[in-house]
């Protein structure tokens, strides 16, 4: 399956492997929605189980974009990754998957990735007004939006 | 034997005040209103002659007139409804046009 | 007694008293009908209901009543003053005028009017107002809607249940309580089984008029959040509440006249015996069931762990023997006196019953979405009411023409009518998918 | 008993014509129908008192439980706010006013003319055929063919509606 | 829903009554404390009317950052915050966590453990669903399963009572096995449960199922066919009444799912009253696991040897099982330390919750009271 998407797709693929017996799939950014639709026409990976980020400070490009995909038909799993940074947008995949409007909310919610493509990009767990990123790495456990607290709850934030 | 003209005279003072009502107010639902008014001040004639003459016919005409109420109250509250709806007013100066 | 009282005033002296005597009962036997309610529900629904207010809950529904007037009155801001006060006011008073035709037993009726019914139905439609106002007057989104519903939802079932009602009228001929009863116990058979469906239709259409059971949206609590009620509290609620109650016992009232041979004893016909000898061992029932009662009750006193309760529990034993020993003399006493008391016994026992059917309707039913609630009342009820009006005239021409007998004329009703019930009932079933599918 | 029915008759009449001219004059359209209400159930009394039973009940069932409903519902649904902040009388109501008095005054003096000529029989205690009874005999033997028409107006009446509210849903 | 449409309120009195009869809709605010949204959930409803033109949910009331909490956490440690997600349904969070932990250190839980696995989370399933029926009637107006359903569930949960202490929130499993052996009358209590719980269903379908009022409220309300259902990603009893035929425990099977045979319920018009099927199906079906694993629970060690101190290998690991509600995922990203590097768990409810607006769509204002109550959503897990 490797090989069709090599074949397909070129040095877009960058690498895949298996861990723990689950095949994962490190993708180039840019095609992360021309893959997406490949996948799920031609490979039949007709379910995105799960969309989620994974904050890698240390490297240049510090988020992983991580979808799990699920095939009916072959009942089988795949996990695509993809390597996005702080500042630029990473492609939306709604129109394939109409799952991923939520989820792409919360990445964008926790982690601050700009889904461009996405109809209603907006926070989706925490209030509008909220600053900050929680899930990030550099984002204290502590530390919380005081002013935000304080505006709307009319309390002094405990930490 | 008590004199007829107390109740004429009640159901006069109905009819006038239904009829400045429906001269004078602005508010279409008011002036339906009072002519429901001016028609029970009819019934109310119709009644006391009904009694005077022993007879039931004036009973019988009274019910006739609270159906033609009914059918009419029926139809002009359909036609303010759908004045309302498309003009958002309900004062009779308003309605100044057949077909809005 | 009859020389003390000037006589200018003489026919009023017993309505006025039995009017004061039921405006007094009629809040005690709300409330207690209150408790029965959440009694019947719990033991419904494997639990025990309310308990620790007096025994088994026996003082439950004055603690309610205490509280409810202790209960701070909030009127909202921008809510219309007059109104607010007047709504209640109006659905209270409609509901206790309707009491004044009501037969409780032969002796025990406030104004034989010979339009009874008719008043009764009269008035219980004005009732409206008090609901419509009350959701006007408050003012918030929710109750607008809710008294909006409610009105629409009472209009169309009291054309359901008066139909039902007609097709009675038309057997016992006359609209006063009394000679209706009167025709059940010369025809010798109970309204209620002669025509059958005309019974169906207006338990349907009175629990429909009542705002309960499967027909109790406009307080919906899922949607509306107590409908009409809503900014009510206190003292106000409990008026609406109370006006609620009031028409359930109404409506009983009236369903036990028509259909269950108001005040008669099951088997009232063999009723020929003369007092002191024959009596029927069934005119002994009443006395024999509150003694049960009372013995009952005082094999529990004992048992209650808390003092007071133990006297409560005598004070119950002692109220029931009393009640007991009424009924048992009065099967020695004049015909006439028996025939009161016992008359008024069997009436609340049959109210009663009905009452335990809403009830049991109530907690075994989910609660109908509006449209299909109209869809019912207007599609299927009021045709098959029409359907039955025709056909009890039909019988009845029957009858007079080839002389057959009174049940065997209502067989072909009874049948006509079941067979366009079932016409009727078989396209409701696939509208909800037409129609929800169409919304998509 | 004559003075008790005339007592209340003064009641009853008082009652219709007050709360007639409340009705007229009100600003809030609510308040209005409540005192037309009023109105309408005084009227229903005063049929009472002229033995008219069946009347009483078409009078309280048909009009006050059936057609105020109906204008209690419209009036709901109608915004009254808005309307309430408008001047209420439209500017000729002065002539209007005076018009309509002049009309009950020539009223006043054909009733004042007749004065005492006409009688009521005595309240006779117990009506011989039962009023309902006789209203439903006349209206079905004399009156057949008016109660066929009142019908089909009814019937034209509902379509009516019917199609009016169907236009403005559609 | 940019257009923010509020009602025009005139000056002075806040009026009711413009928008009743108005063309435009009305926005309805079914609030955070709704009666009958199971949970903190704020749904915002457009309606033309009677009918809802558009909806959009408003959550994150109950956020309380759970995957945050999990990178400063052990493993061990964080067990037990995966129990508060998913409150209804603890035993088969703790079910899911552990298998994914275990998968990431590469060991088996001994097949004693696996056994009484899955007897548990069968337990939980069919108490998850008694809620979900009491509650769901409730909406819907019936008053009286509701403490039918309450009266069954309180068995089940004397059972973990029994087993591990706690009612509701478990923690009842370890990572690579069980902490405490069964109490002796284990098998009993179950089959005890297991057998009257058969005619305590039938019990509830004779009040239901052909119930005309049940079925007129239920049958055609929130639609949902299986192409969309799929789309969106919808997992669990909701899509196996859209006519897919997919449940993980025989697709991909975990804990001791292999060695019983059951059989998946499925409909196919994906309405309300579809899934009130499928689920009442389901409590059956795991009734039917229940009893067969009972019969020959085997004998061995319930722990499997690993160190105190868990230092996983560096990688990561996507591991999901059937929960109640739907497919309940585990992505472990472990960086070789004792902490979890980044915890993700998928939730059923937060993703079903999501086909709420395509079910809602053209709805009455009743039905949608309804429709929340057939995705069995719990706010636990749609927040985190």
């Amino acid at each position: 399956m490797v090989q069709r998407l090599k074949a397909r797709f070129g040095d877009a693929i960058r690498e895949a492997s298996l861990d723990r017996k689950q095949a994962i799939v490190l993708i180039a950014v840019e095609q992360l929605r021309e893959i997406s639709r490949y996948c799920r026409d031609e490979e039949k990976f007709d379910m995105l189980v799960d969309l989620t980020a994974v904050d890698w400070p240390k490297r240049e490009k510090r988020f992983d974009v991580v979808l799990n995909l699920y095939s009916f038909a072959k009942n089988e799993r795949l996990r695509l990754k993809a390597h996005a940074g702080e500042t630029e947008p990473a492609p939306s995949v709604c129109e394939i998957w109409p799952a991923a409007n939520w989820m792409e909310r919360e990445c964008y919610d926790m982690f601050g990735i700009v889904f461009e493509g996405h109809p209603d990009l907006k926070r989706i767990l925490l209030p509008d007004e909220w600053q900050g990123h929680p899930l990030r790495k550099d984002y204290d456990i502590l530390k919380q939006d005081t002013d935000w607290v304080r505006e709307n709850l009319g309390i002094e934030s405990g930490q | 034997m008590i004199p007829v003209d107390d109740y004429l005279f009640l159901s006069l003072a109905l009819f006038t005040i239904g009829v400045i009502g429906v001269l004078t107010r602005r508010n279409v639902i008011i002036m339906l209103m009072s002519i429901e008014l001016i028609l029970n001040a009819v019934n109310i004639n119709l009644m006391v002659f009904s009694r005077m003459w022993g007879t039931v016919d004036g009973q019988v005409f009274a019910i006739f007139i609270i159906t033609d109420a009914a059918a009419e109250a029926a139809v002009g509250l359909g036609i303010i409804l759908a004045f309302f709806h498309n003009r958002e007013t309900v004062l009779a100066d308003e309605m100044d046009i057949m077909k809005w | 007694m009859g020389h003390l009282i000037p006589p200018s005033i003489m026919p009023f002296v017993l309505p006025v008293l039995y009017a004061v005597v039921i405006v007094a009962v009629l809040p005690l036997l709300a409330g207690y009908i209150v408790l029965m309610e959440r009694k019947v529900m719990a033991d419904m629904q494997a639990r025990l209901g309310p308990m620790r207010v007096g025994p088994h809950g026996l003082l439950q529904p004055i603690a309610d009543a205490v509280k409810l007037l202790l209960k701070e009155d909030i009127i909202p801001d921008k809510a219309d003053r007059l109104m607010f006060w007047f709504a209640p006011l109006v659905s209270v008073t409609m509901a206790l005028l309707a009491y004044s035709a009501l037969a409780i037993g032969p002796a025990f009726q406030i104004a034989d009017l010979n339009i009874g019914l008719l008043f009764i139905l009269a008035i219980s439609s004005l009732g409206i107002y008090g609901i419509v106002l009350g959701g006007w007057a408050s003012n918030s989104h929710y109750s607008l809607l809710g008294a909006l519903r409610s009105a629409a939802q009472l209009v169309s079932y009291e054309t359901a249940a008066g139909l039902g009602l007609i097709s009675v009228l038309l057997l016992a001929g006359s609209l006063s309580m009394k000679d209706i009863v009167q025709a059940q116990l010369d025809q010798g058979v109970w309204f209620g089984f002669s025509v059958p469906f005309g019974f169906f239709i207006y338990l349907v259409g009175s629990i429909a008029e009542t705002n309960r059971a499967p027909f109790d949206l406009p307080e919906a609590e899922s949607e509306l959040v107590a409908g009409y009620m809503t900014e009510y509290s206190g003292f106000r609620w409990s008026l609406y509440f109370l006006a609620e109650y009031a028409n359930m016992i109404i409506v009983a009232g009236i369903a036990t006249t028509l259909f269950l041979g108001g005040w008669l004893r099951p088997g009232a016909r063999y009723h020929e015996h003369i007092p002191g000898t024959g009596i029927e061992w069934l005119d002994a029932l009443p006395a024999l069931l509150t003694l049960g009662v009372a013995l009952y009750s005082l094999k529990l006193a004992p048992t209650q762990p808390v003092k007071i309760q133990k006297i409560v529990m005598v004070l119950v034993a002692v109220l029931c023997l009393g009640v007991a020993c009424v009924l048992a003399g009065a099967l020695f006493a004049p015909p006439a006196v028996m025939q009161g008391i016992h008359g008024a016994f069997w009436f609340m026992a049959k109210v009663f019953a009905y009452i335990y059917a809403f009830l049991w309707i109530r907690f075994t039913f989910p609660r109908y979405r509006f449209d299909q609630l109209m869809r019912l009342g207007w599609r299927f009820l009021i045709p098959l009411a029409l359907v039955n009006v025709i056909g009890v005239g039909v019988a009845i021409v029957l009858r007079q023409q080839f002389a057959w007998g009174p049940i065997v004329s209502l067989i072909p009703t009874t049948l006509a009518t079941l067979g366009v019930a079932m016409l009727l009932a078989k396209d409701d079933a696939p509208v909800a998918e037409a129609q929800t599918a169409a919304g998509e | 008993m004559q003075t008790l029915n005339q007592a209340l008759f003064i009641f009853f009449a008082v009652l219709a014509v007050a709360s007639a001219i409340l009705m007229v004059t009100r600003r809030n359209i609510v308040h209005g129908a409540v005192f037309l209400i009023t109105t309408l159930l005084s009227t229903a009394g005063i049929f009472l008192l002229l033995q008219a039973e069946f009347l009483f009940i078409v009078q309280v069932i048909l009009y006050v439980g059936g057609i105020m409903v109906l204008f209690v519902f419209v009036i709901m649904l109608v915004n009254l706010d808005v309307s309430m902040r408008q001047v209420q009388f439209n500017r000729q109501w002065f002539v209007a006013g005076a018009l309509a008095l002049v009309l009950a005054g020539q009223f006043l003096f054909a009733i004042w003319v007749g004065r005492g000529a006409l009688r009521l029989p005595a309240m006779a205690s117990e009506i011989s055929p039962k009023n309902t009874e006789a209203v439903a005999d006349a209206l079905f033997s004399h009156y057949m063919l008016p109660f066929e028409i009142a019908s089909i107006l009814l019937l034209v009446a509902m379509i009516g509606a019917v199609v009016m509210a169907k236009r403005r849903a559609g | 829903m940019s257009d923010e449409r509020t009602t025009k309120t005139i000056s002075g009195m806040d009026s009711v009554n413009t928008t009743v009869l108005g063309a435009d809709e009305i926005i309805l605010n079914m609030g955070p404390q709704h009666p009958s949204t199971h949970g903190v959930l704020r749904v915002k409803l457009k309606l033309d009317g009677e009918r809802v033109a558009g909806s959009e949910c408003i959550i994150g009331y109950l956020h309380r950052g759970v995957e945050k909490i999990a990178e400063h956490r052990s493993y061990q440690q964080f067990a037990p915050y995966v129990d508060r997600m998913d409150y209804v349904a603890a035993v088969s969070n703790g079910l899911g966590y552990c298998e994914a932990v275990e998968k990431l250190l590469g060991t088996e839980a001994p097949p004693r453990a696996r056994v009484v696995r899955t007897i548990l989370t069968e337990l939980q399933r069919i108490a998850s669903h008694l809620l979900w029926l009491g509650t769901h009637a409730l909406d819907i107006g019936a008053l009286t399963p509701v403490f039918y359903c309450f009266r069954e569930r309180e068995e089940i949960l004397k059972i973990f009572e029994k087993y591990c202490g706690a009612r509701l929130t478990t923690h009842a499993f370890r990572i690579g096995g069980l902490q405490y052996e069964t109490y002796d009358g284990f098998e009993e209590d179950t089959k005890r449960f297991c057998n009257d719980f058969a005619h305590k269903i039938d019990e509830y379908e004779t009040l239901l199922t052909e119930n005309r009022i049940w079925v007129g409220r239920t049958k055609g309300v929130g639609i949902l066919n299986a192409a969309d259902a799929i789309a969106l990603g919808v997992t669990g009893p909701v899509l196996r009444a859209s006519g897919v035929k997919w449940d993980l425990r025989r697709a991909q099977p975990y804990a001791a799912y292999d060695q019983y045979e059951f059989d998946i319920p499925t409909r196919e018009t994906g309405d309300t009253y579809d899934r009130y099927v499928v689920r009442m199906e389901e409590m059956r079906q795991s009734r039917r696991i229940c009893l067969q694993a009972v019969e020959n629970i085997p004998t061995g060690p319930i722990m499997a040897r690993i160190g105190k101190v868990l230092k996983p290998p560096p990688g990561e690991v996507y591991h999901s099982i059937e929960a109640p509600k739907g497919e309940l995922g585990y992505y472990i990203v472990s960086d070789g330390t004792t902490q979890p590097y980044r915890v993700r768990v998928r939730p059923p409810s937060f993703i079903n919750l999501q086909a709420f607006d395509k079910m809602a769509k053209g709805a009455l204002i009743a039905d949608v009271v309804a429709i929340i109550g057939t995705i069995d959503i719990v706010l636990g897990e749609v927040d985190r």
